[in-house]
């Protein structure tokens, strides 16, 4: 069966199918059989020609957390987000704009009001999460267009908390 | 001794104190917020109280509410573990008042060294070398200003009332002081209900170094040697050890005589701690005491055998120390790394979340003190530690590599951690030298990217990912009885077959 | 030093060997049988390859085979573990033949420990003290009635070419001598190929003291103080402690110069141990080398810090000691439970099956060498042993308070272990006492019957049986959904609400 | 909601009811309030009265295996069985007469043959599994009625290996 995945923002095309008591593996360059066991519900064990890999993994909705040789890796799969790899770095050409928290927190501070006119690196508000201020500074230089927070604020990383303008 | 002890926090310190006191016979109860229903401190005491809201302002923070739950479960001895209201001189007092035993200095050496300008005059007056800055409370945002001017930048904003790197800021040139104080109140308010702050003579890449003392209530000290504390990170120790690579034993037992002089002008008892910073020419300074149990206290325990928290509550009950400062011996090196849920890769900002998955690194010389677990949430409220790691072997450079394969070992998935960080610092060839400075991160990490993903682990990742697709797949065509078997532990999950074989 | 170390073992042992290499930069091959596909060892490993089917003599016994393999794999030495061929001087003379090192003593010293008839001889020729029995190996099974008489009964039978308990048996009366001789042949045959048995006399609850030697390449034989070993059933230890309660110095020193006497007589090299029995008067017997790690090695890691396993490895890969005798010191005190796959409730009869959920106990001073995990399955053709529970503390009575804790805090469900049963045995006022000999388990543990659970805790466990039903029973309306949830890592269990809500 | 569970033997009736954020326990005698949740799929707390537990708990086919302060109890669905108490009381009796292996394993000697007289705890074969002998022993004086196995054999702990008959 063939897969996609994506690593890194890099997408993956391989296949595997099932032989017997193994897999064959191939990434369209080369072919070879493995050895695959789910050993436990969060450890696969991988024997790739005497090698030995066990791998932990967990699913947090569309992503995959991998560690395997005390290295984490990040695997998605590219149906799972809605745009496509190219779509979504137009995307965030135009979330630059958009000024989001870093984590959930709160906001303690908002340092600027609409229309004001900011400088890139200038600081817009401040969030705290387990007791660690965090500065939100403006990606660019140009105009605050919408504050959508207050202090006080309980906010997610999710919503932008303040919309910025480039400058004409 | 005490029967029952009731454990003032909440994380991998409360589930420390809770083993001690297992161990000792003593009953426990745990107090949780709301957000700490599932955590496991609550899980691992003989009792549990909700005492309050999430915010530790309105529970781990109040303290007529801890008060009263110790009345009512009746227990004796309050442990406050670090941060929270450890070195709350004002708890404390409420304790002793309460006819509860504090189980930490007594509240009136607590207010002393709690109060970083006073100590800092009394230390002065001792004999004791301190570090030039404020000796006296300002009262006047100008008063930052003139003094900086005095000592000269680059300064060091502190909080007086805590420790932790909370409320720090180094600052290098005048316009930066407003906006720094303003910070540094502000962090200082929100971690210990006390806004005020002071100015110290900001040291260039001095090493810090403290000793670990003991003083019990009939005047008998020992120090238990230092630990090296210098690989900081906004002013928040990260990794811990000892021996110091700095010291030699004439300056071991100087600064070991020093700290408990430094105690002992203090009217200080129970467990504490006395910090150094030590320059280039190996001239050392008073800076402050830490009026509780340290993070870092493990690399201390492995190294002379003496378990701290045991001394604590002997200490507290009224038992005199059991040895002597002669009795005391190092023993092998020992290597702390604290494991913090934040991002090494976006300026380490905190990562809150579910851990979907947890390893924990277990082996000879390997110990961790954890407070999470597989399925946890970590809370956006506290402080973002999860974990300590520590290891100890027969020398430096053994327990180093001992510390690279247990953090290779150490798997936790679904929030950001620093174990990848970490793994790197202590790989790191100035690391392995022992030039360790407060600099460090600043001078070898600044630009920290990660390491660039071997091949070899990309194409098993793929692989390992295709397999469980392939078996998440099969539920497609039969979905609810492979689920419930996945799910079952009762299924010979190694035996189970892909492909309908 | 070696590059590539191949390790002829499975379960516990291997992990700790494993482990032990990682930190040393060395690359590992695990060998597995096909019953340990999914064993903890082959997931570990660098590489893994399998070297036959189940039965042990097919596969961990196979040396030709596991010469081959190394070959193969290019690993530079093999480590045996214990059990197996660790104490096989055929292997490790084919080893020596194939320019594989084997990290052990030498085949020559190796086979004349092996042998307890000769090496009995010896011993007794350089004036070391041994137990009256016989000292050639019996051609004709009359010389054992005969012998038998001459030392008088009671006598032990005993293989001449294993430990560990295996083939052992204590014959009180005539009658039972032919029944026994055949038991314990085949066991010996079974266990180690070699049926050859002999027999000595049976000393009347003694303590059993082993000292633990270190001997490198070049001469240099250093004994790193004593093991006692006396808690025993059916010849297996199963308690170890160190230092012994029944030694003081005086008497350790001299067993402890009797060891390497030993050592330097049978010309041995590599780590080793050296047993002795103990009786009431003090008077100590040689018993026999065991020419191997032994499982117990973690307690004197723990009290001397010295690692025996890269001790081991060093040694074999021609370094010379880097210690002498007199920097070595026993500080605090360690004990080790051995954790076997029994039911003590049912004459101690193997328990193979699915390890349902696994968790490990861990803390400061607690050590768990293990080599199982949640999900895995415990073969039946394999030494039964688990997993041991390793604990240091600054004293024996804290060791003990802690060992009894980390037994509580250890959980096994799905197989019957020996935990419970040790948690009493740990707990019992003669244990406490140090009253150890190799009789405490049938005087004190004869007719052991577990403990009656407290009412608490059944009703504890019956409320959650029954949440534990109401969230089982809910599937039976929508069951594909909530099992599949169940199962899922992504579902935040813990915020999952009962009944719909 | 009504439950019945054995332990040890011996039948609990009781009931758990949700009611708001927790829960009510009733086992005939005394009704309390507790307090239950989910930790993760092993792991119950419950708390009673600020007294806190932690159950470890698995499952295996019909029988659960608990485990709370470090002790572990078997608990049973009376409906899991196919036959009461009572009744697998009365079938111990017979079974008893059917020796069984202890666990699983090889045979590797049966000391007796068909209509040969035994006592009381004489051997009847052994079996070996995890490198021990285990004798299986007659529970009876009485004689050997039938041999279900041969030398070498490997058997489960499940069927009877030898039936004996009671001395008439």
């Amino acid at each position: 069966m063939d897969f996609e995945f994506i690593i890194d923002n890099k997408l993956h095309k391989i296949s595997l199918e099932k032989k017997e008591d193994c897999f064959v593996f191939s990434d369209g360059e080369k072919t070879q059989e493995v050895n695959i066991k789910f050993i436990s519900p969060h450890v696969i064990s991988v024997l790739i020609e005497g090698r030995s890999y066990q791998v932990y993994w967990a699913r947090d909705k569309e992503k995959r957390y991998l560690s395997l040789e005390g290295e984490e890796i990040v695997v998605q799969e590219p149906s799972a987000s809605p745009e496509g790899i190219e779509k979504r770095e137009e995307k965030s050409r135009e979330d630059e704009l958009k000024v989001k928290a870093p984590m959930p927190g709160k906001v303690i501070k908002i340092n600027v009001s609409e229309n004001e006119k900011v400088r890139k690196n200038q600081t817009l508000a401040i969030v705290e999460a387990m007791k660690m201020e965090n500065e939100l500074k403006s990606t660019i230089d140009g105009y605050v267009k919408k504050i959508f927070i207050s202090q006080g604020e309980l906010v997610d990383s999710e919503k932008p908390l303040i919309e910025l303008e480039l400058k004409e | 001794m005490f029967r029952k002890i009731l454990i003032a926090n909440r994380g991998e310190i409360t589930v420390r104190i809770i083993k001690a006191c297992q161990e000792m016979g003593i009953s426990t109860v745990a107090v949780y917020s709301e957000a700490d229903r599932e955590s496991l401190h609550v899980q691992m005491a003989d009792e549990a109280v909700c005492i309050g809201p999430a915010p530790a302002i309105e529970s781990y923070l109040n303290m007529e509410r801890i008060i009263q739950t110790a009345h009512q479960m009746k227990a004796e001895a309050i442990h406050p573990g670090y941060g929270f209201l450890a070195e709350n001189a004002d708890f404390a007092k409420k304790c002793e008042q309460e006819n509860i035993i504090f189980i930490g200095p007594n509240s009136k050496a607590l207010k002393l060294v709690g109060d970083k300008i006073r100590s800092r005059q009394t230390m002065e007056k001792a004999g004791i070398p301190i570090i030039p800055g404020m000796k006296s409370l300002p009262q006047d945002i100008s008063e930052f200003k003139n003094e900086a001017q005095r000592i000269g930048y680059p300064v060091m904003i502190k909080a007086s009332a805590g420790g932790g790197g909370k409320g720090m800021r180094i600052v290098h040139e005048e316009k930066e002081l407003n906006p720094s104080l303003e910070a540094g109140m502000r962090e200082a308010k929100s971690a210990f209900g006390d806004e005020s702050v002071y100015l110290e003579k900001f040291l260039e890449e001095p090493r810090h170094v403290e000793f670990q003392v003991l003083a019990d209530n009939h005047g008998n000290i020992v120090h238990l040697f230092e630990r090296e504390c210098s690989i900081q990170r906004r002013h928040q120790k990260i990794v811990e050890e000892t021996p110091s690579p700095a010291l030699e034993p004439a300056l071991r037992a100087k600064m070991g005589e020093t700290a408990k002089k430094v105690i002992e002008v203090s009217g200080y008892n129970n467990a504490g701690t006395v910090e150094f910073l030590l320059d280039k020419e190996k001239n050392f300074y008073f800076l402050e005491v830490n009026a509780r149990l340290q993070v870092e206290h493990p690399v201390t325990e492995l190294t002379t055998g003496v378990d701290l928290v045991h001394q604590q509550i002997s200490i507290a009950s009224g038992e005199k120390l059991s040895f002597s400062q002669e009795a005391l011996h190092q023993k092998g090196h020992s290597i702390e790394c604290r494991i913090y849920a934040e991002d090494p890769l976006n300026n380490f900002l905190p990562s809150s979340g579910k851990v979907l998955f947890l390893k924990e690194p277990i082996g000879p010389g390997v110990r961790h003190d954890g407070g999470i677990y597989s399925g946890c949430e970590v809370p956006i409220y506290y402080d973002p530690i999860l974990a300590k790691l520590i290891v100890w072997a027969e020398n430096r450079e053994l327990a180093r590599q001992r510390m690279v394969k247990a953090l290779e070992d150490y798997v936790i998935l679904g929030i950001k951690t620093t174990i990848g960080f970490l793994k790197d610092l202590i790989s790191h060839p100035q690391y392995k030298a022992g030039n360790t400075t407060t600099g460090f991160i600043k001078r070898h990490f600044g630009q920290w990217e990660g390491k660039k993903k071997t091949e070899k682990n990309l194409e098993v990742a793929l692989i390992a990912s295709a397999f469980e697709s392939l078996n998440s797949l099969q539920p497609r065509r039969g979905e609810e009885r492979l689920a419930r078997e996945m799910f079952s532990p009762w299924q010979s999950l190694g035996k189970w077959r892909i492909g309908g074989k």
